[in-house]
This record gives C-alpha cells, sequence and structure tokens, in this order.
C-alpha cells in the first residue's frame, strides 16, 4: 500500500501548487491572455493529474483486472 | 392480482410523495423566511422531484435496488404472464414491450391531436379551437410525438432485439434498464396535465421569454422533459455498455448486425447531448423563479437558450432517425435475401453522422439574429450531413439491386422509409442553404420536411420493427393482407397529406397559428382530407394488431427465414433468450455465400430446440 | 400468483467482466454530465465573457483546497480497501465527508454574503453553476455516507471493492467539475 | 447481367425526372415583390432542378427493383448473388454525393449567404445603409412601424404598413416581450426580433403591391410568441413615392 500512497502524495502536491499557480496567474498577471492561458492550464493539468492518478481512466481500457 | 396492487399502490405512493414534496418546499420556504411558503412553482418541482422517487421505489425499486444501499438483500417479484408488463421486470424483452405499448398509446393519443389541428386548418377562421386551445393541442402533439419519435424505436425495438442481436442474455444493467421504462409514466402524466394548468403554449421548443411569462403548464412540462431525458441518457448508457462488452464470442464489430451499429452510434448522440434539453429547460425553470438567463434588460439573451436547446434538439433528429436507418438497412437485406450493400460504408455513414450532428445545430436560427459570422460555419457543416445520409441510401439501393426482394409488410415498410427519406432529405437541403431558409423558415415547409424525416424516416421504419417482429415477440402471426392494407392506405396518406404540405409553406402559410390566410383555403381542405386518410390508416394496424395477438396463428421460430441471431430461438424467447450460448462464426448478411454459417450453439441441448446452426435460408 | 424471492444478479455477462461494466457505465455517465456542465460553463462566457462580480477570493481558495484535499482523501480510502486495509478505509471515508460538508457550507456562506441577487445575469450563472454542483456535492456525501455506514460493517475488501470505487470515482468527477468552475468564477477578469 | 437493368432503370429515371422537373415551372410562390424574392425564386429553382433528379433516383431503383425482382411465391426461392460492394462503386458514389454537397454548398449557399449579408458581425440582411429606415417594434401581439419622420403606425393608427416602391428600405427590429419575427412573404424577407437586440432586413422592392389584393403582402409573425400569434400580421402596400410622401402626410397628427 505504500507505493499508491506515495503516489497520491505526490499528485495532491502538484495540485497545491498548480491551485497556487492559479490563484497567481489571476492576481498578479495583467496581460489577458496569459493570465487566461496560465489559468486554463493550470486547471487542464489539475484535471488531468486527478483523472488519471486518482479516478485510474486508464483502467478503462485495460482488458484484465490487476488489483 | 398483485401487479395492479403494485401499481395502484406506487401510485398512491407517488401522490403521497408529490404532497409531500410541496410541504417539505414549503416549510423550508416558511424557516428561510419567505413571505409565501406556498410561492407555488418551486413547490411543484419539489413535489415533483419526491414524487417521482417515490413512486419508483413503490413500482418496485425499493425491493430491487434501495435496499442494497443499505445492505439488506434486494429480491424481485416473477409474476407471471400479462402481470410481469406491470410490474419493475428486469427483462429487456417485456421491457422492449412495455415501451412499444406505451408508446403506441402515446402515438396514437397525439395523432388524435393532430387530426383535430387538421380539422381546425380545414378552413381559415377559427371554427373548433379557439386560438389557446390549438397552441395547446399543438404543443402536446409536438412534444408528445417528439417522445415517440426519441423512445419508440430505441426503447421499443432497441431493447427487445440488440440483446438477441448480439447474443446477449440481457442488457448490461438491467436494473437501470427497468428504472428507464418506469420514469415514463410521471412524464406521461405530467405531459398530459398541462391542459389543466392552461396548456403548452410555446410549442415544444419552448423558447424564452415566451416560456418564462407563460403559465405554470410550463413546470409541468419542463419537468417531465428533464426526467426524460434522464431516461433517455440513462437507457443511451446501458446500450453503450451492452454493445461493448456483452456481445457473443466471434461477434466482432465488423460481423455487428447494421441495426445494432446504429444504435451505437445513436446512443452516443443520445448520451452526451440529452444534456442540452435538459440544462436548457432547466435555466428556463430558473428563470421562471427569478434567475435572469433570458431576460434581457438584465443581462441575459434569449439566444442563448436556442443555442442550447438546438444542441440538443438537432442531434435528436438523429436519435430519431439513426435507428430508423439501421432498421430499414437491416430488413432489406433480409428480405432481399442478399449481403449487405458496402457494410463498412453504412457503418461510416453512422458514425459520420454521430461526428457531424454536434456541429450543426446553428442552421436552425438562421434568423434568429445570431451574428452573421455564425450562418456560413454552420451552413457547411449541414450540408456535409448530407454525404454519409447519402452513403444509407447507397447501401439500401445496392442491396436490393439484383436482389430476391421479399415483399412482406417488414419490406414494404422499409422500402417506404428509403423512398420517404429521399424527399425528405432533398427538401432538407432548401433548409439548409441560408438563401432559401430565411423564407421558408417556420413555414409548413418546414413541417413537411421534418415530417418526411421523423415520420417518413422512422415511423415507417418503426412499423417495418413492429411487423419484422410482432412474431418473435407474440409467437404469434398477424394479417398479411390487413398489414399490406395497412401500408399502403398509410403510404398514400402519408404522402398526400406532406407533399402538399409543402406549397402552403412557400407560399407563405407560417407554423403554428390556428388561422391563416384565405387564398389558401383549397389547399388546406385537401391536406386535412389526406390528414384524415392518414388517420384512419391506423384503425387497420390497431385491430390486426390486437386479433392477431389474441387470436392469430402459431407464428413460426423463424418465419422470415433469417440469419440474424435473434430469430435462432424460439418465439417468443425464453426468459435466458438462447437455450446455450451462441457462437458467431461468420457475417449475418451472407445470404447466397455457399457454406456460410452465422453462428452455432456449441452446448445446445439437442432436442427439441430447431436453431441451430443459424444459417437461414433454404 | 408466483412470487420468487431471490437475489438479482446485476448481468448475466460473465463474472470477470461485472467490474469493467460496471466501470464502463460510471464512466459513461460522466461523459453526459461533462457535457452539462460544459454548457453551464459555456453559457457563463457566452452571456459575461470574462467579466466577473468581486467574490471573496480568500474563501473561494480554501474551498477549493478542502475540495482538492477531500480527493485525496477519498483516494486513500479507495487505495485502502483495494489493499483489505478496512479500518484505514472507514476513516478516510469519514474524513472525506466531513470534508465534502465543509465544503458545501462554504458554499452555502458565500452564497449567503453574495452582494449580487439571482436577478443579475452574473448572479444567475454564479447561483447555477454553484449550486448544481453543489447538488452534486450533496448527492456524493449522501453516498458516501451510505458506503461508510456498510464499509464500517466492513463489507466491501480487495474482492469486492466496487461500491467504494464507484462513490469515490464519483467524488473526483465533482472534484474536477471544481477545478474548471473555481477559475471560471473566481480567477476571470 | 447488369446491362439490362440498368438501361431500364436509367430509361425509368429519365422519365421520372422529365415529368418531375415539370414542378419547376409550376406555380409554387407567392407575388415576386422584390429583388430578394426573385433571388430567392431563382435559387429555389436552381435547388429543385438539382433534387428532383436526386428524388427520382431513389424512386426509379425503388420502383425497379420492387416489380422486376420481387419474389412471386410464398417463401423466396434462393438467395441474391452476394455482391458486397468493395471497390470502386462506393467510392464513385462517395465522389458524386460529395460533389454535390460541396457543390451545392458554395454555389447557391455560400455565395447566396455573401450576397445576403453586409458585414460578418451585423444581426440581419442586407444593405446597412438604405434609402429608408423604419424602426419596427414587436409586441405582444401586434407591431408598431416608426418612420423617420416621427409617424408611427400601428394596428390601430394607419393599420398599415406603407413603403416606397424602389427603394432600399430597412427595418430595424425590437421586441419588447418574446421573440417574435418579422416576415413579409412577398419579398421572401424573415428576421427575429428579440428582446434585447436590434437586427434587421433591409428589402428593395420592385413592383406595386397592395394586401387587399394580393394576400403575400403582409408582415407576418413567425415565431410563435403566445395566444395571439396567428393573429399578428398587418397589410402591406407598397406606392410610388409620391404616393408615399402623400401618405406620411396624411397620417401627420394636425396638432404638432
Amino acid at each position: 500500500m505504500r507505493k499508491p500512497m506515495q503516489t497520491g502524495l505526490i499528485v495532491a502536491a502538484i495540485l497545491a501548487v498548480l491551485t497556487i499557480t492559479e490563484y497567481l496567474f489571476a492576481t498578479h498577471v495583467g496581460d489577458d491572455l496569459v493570465r487566461f492561458l496560465g489559468i486554463t492550464v493550470s486547471a487542464l493539468g489539475k484535471a488531468v493529474l486527478i483523472i488519471y492518478y486518482f479516478m485510474h481512466i486508464y483502467r478503462l481500457w485495460r482488458p484484465q483486472e490487476a488489483h | 392480482m398483485y401487479a395492479v396492487k403494485s401499481v395502484a399502490g406506487a401510485m398512491g405512493l407517488g401522490l403521497i410523495g408529490f404532497y409531500l414534496g410541496l410541504g417539505i418546499v414549503a416549510v423550508l420556504r416558511w424557516l428561510f423566511g419567505y413571505p409565501d411558503p406556498w410561492g407555488g412553482e418551486i413547490n411543484i418541482i419539489g413535489g415533483w422531484v419526491l414524487g417521482v422517487f417515490l413512486w419508483l421505489m413503490g413500482i418496485g425499486m425499493w425491493g430491487m435496488w434501495g435496499r442494497e444501499w443499505f445492505g439488506l438483500k434486494t429480491y424481485q417479484r416473477n409474476l407471471p404472464g400479462w402481470q410481469r408488463y406491470f410490474t419493475f421486470n428486469t427483462d429487456h424483452k417485456v421491457i422492449g414491450i412495455q415501451y412499444l405499448v406505451t408508446f403506441m398509446v402515446v402515438f396514437f393519443l397525439a395523432g388524435a391531436l393532430a387530426m383535430l389541428m387538421r380539422a381546425e386548418l380545414a378552413q381559415s377562421g377559427n371554427q373548433f379551437l379557439s386560438n389557446s386551445q390549438y397552441n395547446g393541442t399543438m404543443g402536446l402533439h409536438g412534444i408528445l410525438m417528439v417522445a415517440v419519435a426519441v423512445a419508440a424505436v430505441i426503447g421499443g425495438i432497441g431493447n427487445y432485439a440488440v440483446p438477441l442481436m448480439i447474443g446477449a442474455q440481457d442488457m448490461a444493467f438491467p436494473r437501470l434498464n427497468a428504472l428507464t421504462f418506469w420514469l415514463v409514466p410521471p412524464v406521461a402524466v405530467g405531459l398530459l396535465a398541462t391542459p389543466f394548468l392552461g396548456g403548452i403554449e410555446h410549442g415544444w421548443t419552448a423558447y424564452p421569454p415566451l416560456s418564462v411569462f407563460t403559465n405554470s403548464s410550463q413546470v409541468l412540462f419542463s419537468l417531465s422533459i428533464i426526467t426524460f431525458g434522464l431516461t433517455s441518457i440513462l437507457g443511451a448508457l446501458n446500450f453503450i455498455v451492452t454493445i461493448i462488452y456483452m456481445r457473443a464470442p466471434g461477434l466482432t464489430w465488423g460481423r455487428l448486425p447494421i441495426f445494432v451499429w446504429s444504435m451505437f452510434a445513436t446512443s452516443w448522440i443520445a448520451l452526451l447531448y440529452t444534456q442540452g434539453f435538459a440544462a436548457a429547460l432547466l435555466l428556463i425553470l430558473l428563470d421562471r423563479l427569478g434567475f435572469s438567463f433570458f431576460e434581457a434588460s438584465t443581462g441575459g439573451d434569449p439566444l442563448l437558450y436556442q443555442h442550447v436547446f438546438w444542441f440538443y434538439s438537432h442531434p435528436a433528429v438523429y436519435i430519431m432517425v439513426l435507428p430508423g436507418f439501421g432498421l430499414a438497412l437491416e430488413i432489406i437485406a433480409h428480405f432481399s435475401r442478399k449481403p449487405l450493400f458496402a457494410y463498412k460504408y453504412a457503418v461510416a455513414a453512422f458514425l459520420g453522422i454521430l461526428g457531424l450532428s454536434g456541429v450543426v445545430w446553428a442552421h436552425h436560427m438562421f434568423t434568429s439574429g445570431m451574428p452573421n459570422y455564425l450562418h456560413g460555419p454552420f451552413l457547411v457543416a449541414t450540408e456535409l450531413i448530407s454525404i454519409p445520409t447519402g452513403l444509407i441510401f447507397l447501401s439500401a439501393l445496392g442491396t436490393i439491386w439484383l436482389g430476391r426482394l421479399w415483399l412482406k409488410p417488414p419490406m414494404l415498410f422499409a422500402l417506404a422509409v428509403i423512398f420517404n427519406f429521399a424527399c425528405g432529405g432533398v427538401t432538407g437541403i432548401f433548409l439548409a442553404d441560408v438563401p432559401t431558409d430565411i423564407h421558408l423558415q417556420d413555414t409548413y415547409f418546414v413541417v413537411a420536411h421534418f415530417h418526411y424525416t421523423i415520420v417518413g424516416g422512422e415511423i415507417f421504419a418503426l412499423f417495418a420493427a413492429i411487423y419484422y417482429y410482432f412474431p418473435k415477440m407474440t409467437g404469434r402471426m398477424y394479417s398479411e393482407r390487413l398489414a399490406k392494407l395497412h401500408f399502403w392506405w398509410m403510404f398514400i396518406g402519408f404522402n398526400a397529406t406532406f407533399f402538399l404540405m409543402h406549397l402552403p409553406g412557400i407560399k407563405g402559410m407560417n407554423r403554428r397559428i390556428a388561422d391563416f390566410q384565405s387564398e389558401l383555403d383549397p389547399l388546406n381542405l385537401t391536406i386535412s382530407l389526406a390528414a384524415f386518410l392518414l388517420g384512419a390508416s391506423f384503425l387497420v394496424f390497431i385491430w390486426n394488431m390486437v386479433y392477431s395477438w389474441v387470436r392469430g396463428p402459431v407464428a413460426e421460430a423463424n418465419p422470415w427465414q433469417v440469419r440474424t441471431l435473434e430469430w435462432q430461438t424460439t418465439s417468443p424467447p425464453p426468459h435466458e433468450n438462447f437455450p446455450a450460448p451462441p457462437v458467431v462464426r461468420g457475417g449475418p448478411y451472407d445470404y447466397g455465400v455457399p457454406g456460410s454459417i452465422h453462428a452455432t450453439f456449441p452446448s445446445a441441448p439437442s432436442a427439441g430446440f430447431a436453431g441451430a446452426p443459424a444459417g437461414g435460408g433454404q | 400468483m408466483a412470487l420468487a424471492t431471490a437475489h438479482h444478479e446485476a448481468a448475466h455477462a460473465p463474472a470477470h467482466n461485472h467490474l469493467a461494466i460496471n466501470r464502463a457505465g460510471l464512466w459513461l455517465f460522466f461523459f453526459s454530465e461533462t457535457i452539462l456542465f460544459g454548457l453551464l460553463l459555456s453559457a457563463r462566457f457566452y452571456l459575461e465573457g470574462i467579466h466577473r462580480e468581486e467574490l471573496n477570493q480568500a474563501l473561494g481558495l480554501l474551498i477549493t483546497v478542502i475540495l482538492l484535499l477531500s480527493s485525496v482523501t477519498a483516494y486513500t480510502a479507495e487505495t485502502a480497501i483495494e489493499h483489505d486495509n478496512k479500518k484505514v478505509a472507514s476513516w478516510y471515508l469519514f474524513f472525506t465527508i466531513v470534508l465534502g460538508l465543509i465544503f458545501a457550507g462554504g458554499v452555502a456562506y458565500e452564497w449567503s454574503i453574495a452582494h449580487f441577487h439571482r436577478s443579475e445575469s452574473f448572479g444567475s450563472i454564479f447561483f447555477t453553476m454553484t449550486g448544481i454542483h453543489a447538488t452534486h456535492v450533496i448527492t456524493g456525501v449522501f453516498m458516501l455516507i451510505l458506503v461508510w455506514a456498510q464499509a464500517l460493517r466492513g463489507r466491501y475488501s480487495s474482492k469486492n471493492p466496487w461500491a467504494v470505487s464507484a462513490v469515490v470515482m464519483y467524488w473526483h468527477f465533482v472534484d474536477v467539475v471544481w477545478v474548471f468552475y473555481y477559475p471560471a468564477l473566481y480567477l476571470t477578469k | 447481367m447488369h446491362g439490362k437493368h440498368l438501361i431500364s432503370v436509367a430509361l425509368l429515371w429519365a422519365g421520372l425526372t422529365a415529368v418531375g422537373e415539370l414542378l419547376v415551372f409550376a406555380d409554387l410562390f407567392p407575388t415576386v415583390g422584390s429583388h430578394e424574392a426573385e433571388d430567392f425564386d431563382s435559387i429555389f429553382r436552381f435547388l429543385l432542378i438539382l433534387g428532383i433528379p436526386v428524388f427520382t433516383f431513389v424512386i426509379a431503383v425503388v420502383t425497379y427493383a420492387a416489380l422486376t425482382w420481387r419474389i412471386r411465391g410464398e417463401a423466396p426461392d434462393g438467395d441474391g448473388p452476394p455482391i458486397r460492394g468493395h471497390g470502386w462503386i462506393p467510392r464513385i458514389w462517395l465522389a458524386i454525393t460529395a460533389g454535390l454537397a460541396i457543390f451545392v454548398m458554395i454555389h447557391p449557399g455560400l455565395t447566396g449567404l455573401a450576397k445576403l449579408q453586409s458585414s460578418a458581425t451585423a444581426y440581419g440582411w442586407g444593405k446597412e445603409e438604405a434609402d429608408l429606415e423604419i424602426n419596427v417594434t414587436a409586441f405582444m401581439w401586434q407591431w408598431t412601424f416608426d418612420y423617420p419622420d416621427g409617424t408611427q403606425v400601428s394596428v390601430s393608427k394607419g393599420g398599415e404598413v406603407v413603403i416606397p416602391v424602389d427603394k432600399y428600405v430597412k427595418f430595424n427590429v425590437n421586441s419588447i416581450d418574446v421573440v417574435h419575427s418579422l416576415w413579409i412573404p412577398a419579398f421572401r424577407m424573415k428576421i427575429d426580433a428579440v428582446p434585447g437586440r436590434t437586427t434587421f432586413m433591409t428589402v428593395h422592392p420592385t413592383r406595386l403591391g397592395d394586401y387587399r389584393e394580393d394576400q403575400s403582402y403582409r408582415v407576418q409573425c413567425a415565431e410563435l410568441c403566445g395566444l395571439d400569434h396567428g393573429k399578428m400580421w398587418l397589410p402591406v402596400r407598397v406606392v410610388t413615392e409620391s404616393e408615399f410622401e402623400a401618405w406620411l402626410a396624411s397620417l401627420k397628427p394636425q396638432g404638432n
């Protein structure tokens, strides 16, 4: 159980960093386009992390169960 | 009579839930200090939610499903005979027949409303109906027919035939399947109750701000349709998983019967886009409760609704018509005794329509005052749809070419689908081209066009399927002479009515009006008479079906000598569909290929079962 | 009248397929829901562009962090069940429920202090988006409670993890929605 | 084995098409009252000329097949030839249908659209500058028409919309309650009246006309707007410029 827990914690840390990034983009970047892109990319990154590591989307196309 | 008690009890529970919901909302409003606890529409929403929930629990969801949430043992009541149609039965064949019968009843009801409208429209001026009665009739006809078109083929024929065709014992989620059917009665009750609250005034499209200002029947309309959308989504989800995971061994994607392919594409459309209708109606409900999505003076925009609404409602026409195409191709292949022509192109056509369906919605809005730059892209995307549609015709025409056409009633209806849709498709070009659409938008030309596509394309296919599967479903055969009489009567009545209907549209008669310009009197009288002719044809059908179900001669297991799996079991099939799991060895349409086999039943008990091997033909 | 009572099998598919079927069904449900949430998100930009009203930024960031944290606890609970660590699983399900309730409370507080009204278009958008999302959160909390009650009785294990997996996946999905809703409502300008 | 059938079907197709194309000469349209109506009618005819052979092709094959290849006995006496349709036939079909679709998309579609639209961001049809601008306000269930000189026409005042012939007339359309749609069948033009935005359509009438002689001269609401939607129309009269001035003067309030 240790390995998946480690993965979880690392993902959580990246999520925290991305959330802060997003927030800083919103508060400290003046240029509309850069701010919008920064926020969007952070959000997409967070979504991908959750969908891949937390929701295990890869299990959909894995033929047999392995846990 | 357990079934009667169970339905009555569930109805009672539903009513209790409805009033309880009204009360709970009132208490909450009182607690939060609103001056009027009986706010009206918000109470109805609460009542609807709780009422539908308790109705479902009462009809059998509690015993089969709810108990599991609390770690209790679930149970199922298996009733014999007709009673199983009135319980929470998870057999896909029972559910298919439940859907089919329910929606045929709704179809005839909505058809009667159409007769009422045609009676009013036989002459200019108001004769039978006031303007408000006409609007209510028209709206109810529209939404009931949309419901029939969405659910009759998918819910009825799809549920019945798809698991059989792919050699499965049932759908992937049988309880979910039963749930989707038992959500329908509240929808029917909700829609049929609208006349008592003033009638639907806004047609089935419910454009705001009209639908925000109108009477409270709109709330029932919205709630019913949101609930109906839920059945559509859950049903579609079930079909997709079933088709992906429940196919018999050997039934590869390249061997899938074309109807199953069409159901697969349709289910994706229903799964993805139905949320649009639900979201649009949800926003209407909220606007009625004081929100401001569509109120221009406080920053809303009425066109937002049209975008969200057509985001579903255009794909919805493919939800309606793709299974019709699938059925037509399926039946044409079997009754031409030939392999389906250009099978891969037909599959590509279904997938192509699935792909394009989401990017064409704004062609319903060419005159809506949306910005000009949107017209071009949507015109282009809309015209592109005609390319995959053309492939369906290629497949159909190639299949009948040099075939051995067995003109049984199902085949006649299937050929009529091709005939009618050719007309519906050609008139569609006029509506896709902006310069012609400006004039034709919201006229009887549009009415004629979508009746040609939906009635001509789907309802004809529905009748084809009913005549095709009737012996399988009931184990009895209908009168072929009456069926052919019904076909010709309906075919002539339909084409007379709707072909003529193009003309007043071009001449300048708009839709959804009880009264029109007197110069169109002769034309409209003719259309009305043709419509009554069309309406009367269904009496033959009803008589034939009811009589044959009770008294008809016993049908063979495979009266059409067809190769696909559903015909390789008894009529009607046993609960588990096949005496032994089938193994698929070849394509479903290999007529005329020496030695070809579609499927075998390796571990079948040899005695008393006529099915294996599923060669069909001679 | 035959009243047969029998435990009902969810599907007649081969047994090893059950989990895959259930999982596919759940994902399709998510796809469908994505369209609903996506339409609301599009409606937000359609009506308002990137304009937004002033909101309580600290509160927004706080509830976002709480929801992300609840995803981590949910993940822990699922991982624990898959490794037959029933005690940890129950505890982390409980933490998830608590965090979910705090999130819902945060949204309710935000509603009570919002300086705009639902009859303005940004108010309509804000209350609808957060409202629909909060409805999903509350539903998720209900389901988590049901699953937690079963988990306390030790009903789930690595052989039978589906209910926990399903509710946790649903919870993550609700989280993913918020990942997009938070910047769309709080961070644009 | 195809030859005989192909020739027969081709003949049947040609015959049906010849009959069908007669529809082009039929009296389908309302009065041609404007340049826009001329364009509409010619595009409609063009599409009809193209569409009828498509329709008759399907009918010809289905009819011919049903008559020629049907099984006359009680049961099928054998299977048809297993033609699967690989190879060139589907490709040619695809090329022809795609070619037709793209042709129709470009020629009457996009070219006609370009002719109708003055700019990409406008909300309406036709030129943005006109000889006469009329502000139209739609409400449940009537219209008011505000002329540039301040004259207001409604169902109770004037009771008809009068416009001059051979001028560009622009209708700026607004709604104060629900969505309506301004439609004049004789001009083949239509634009919705949407609360909160001003849409427009510009027409160029080419001949005199009057509702009393020709019912396609009317302003009709074409978007369902509730109870009296069907009654939401006003007569239209197209007159010469001098008559138009006289009509405007006759409606001037005496006191002001």
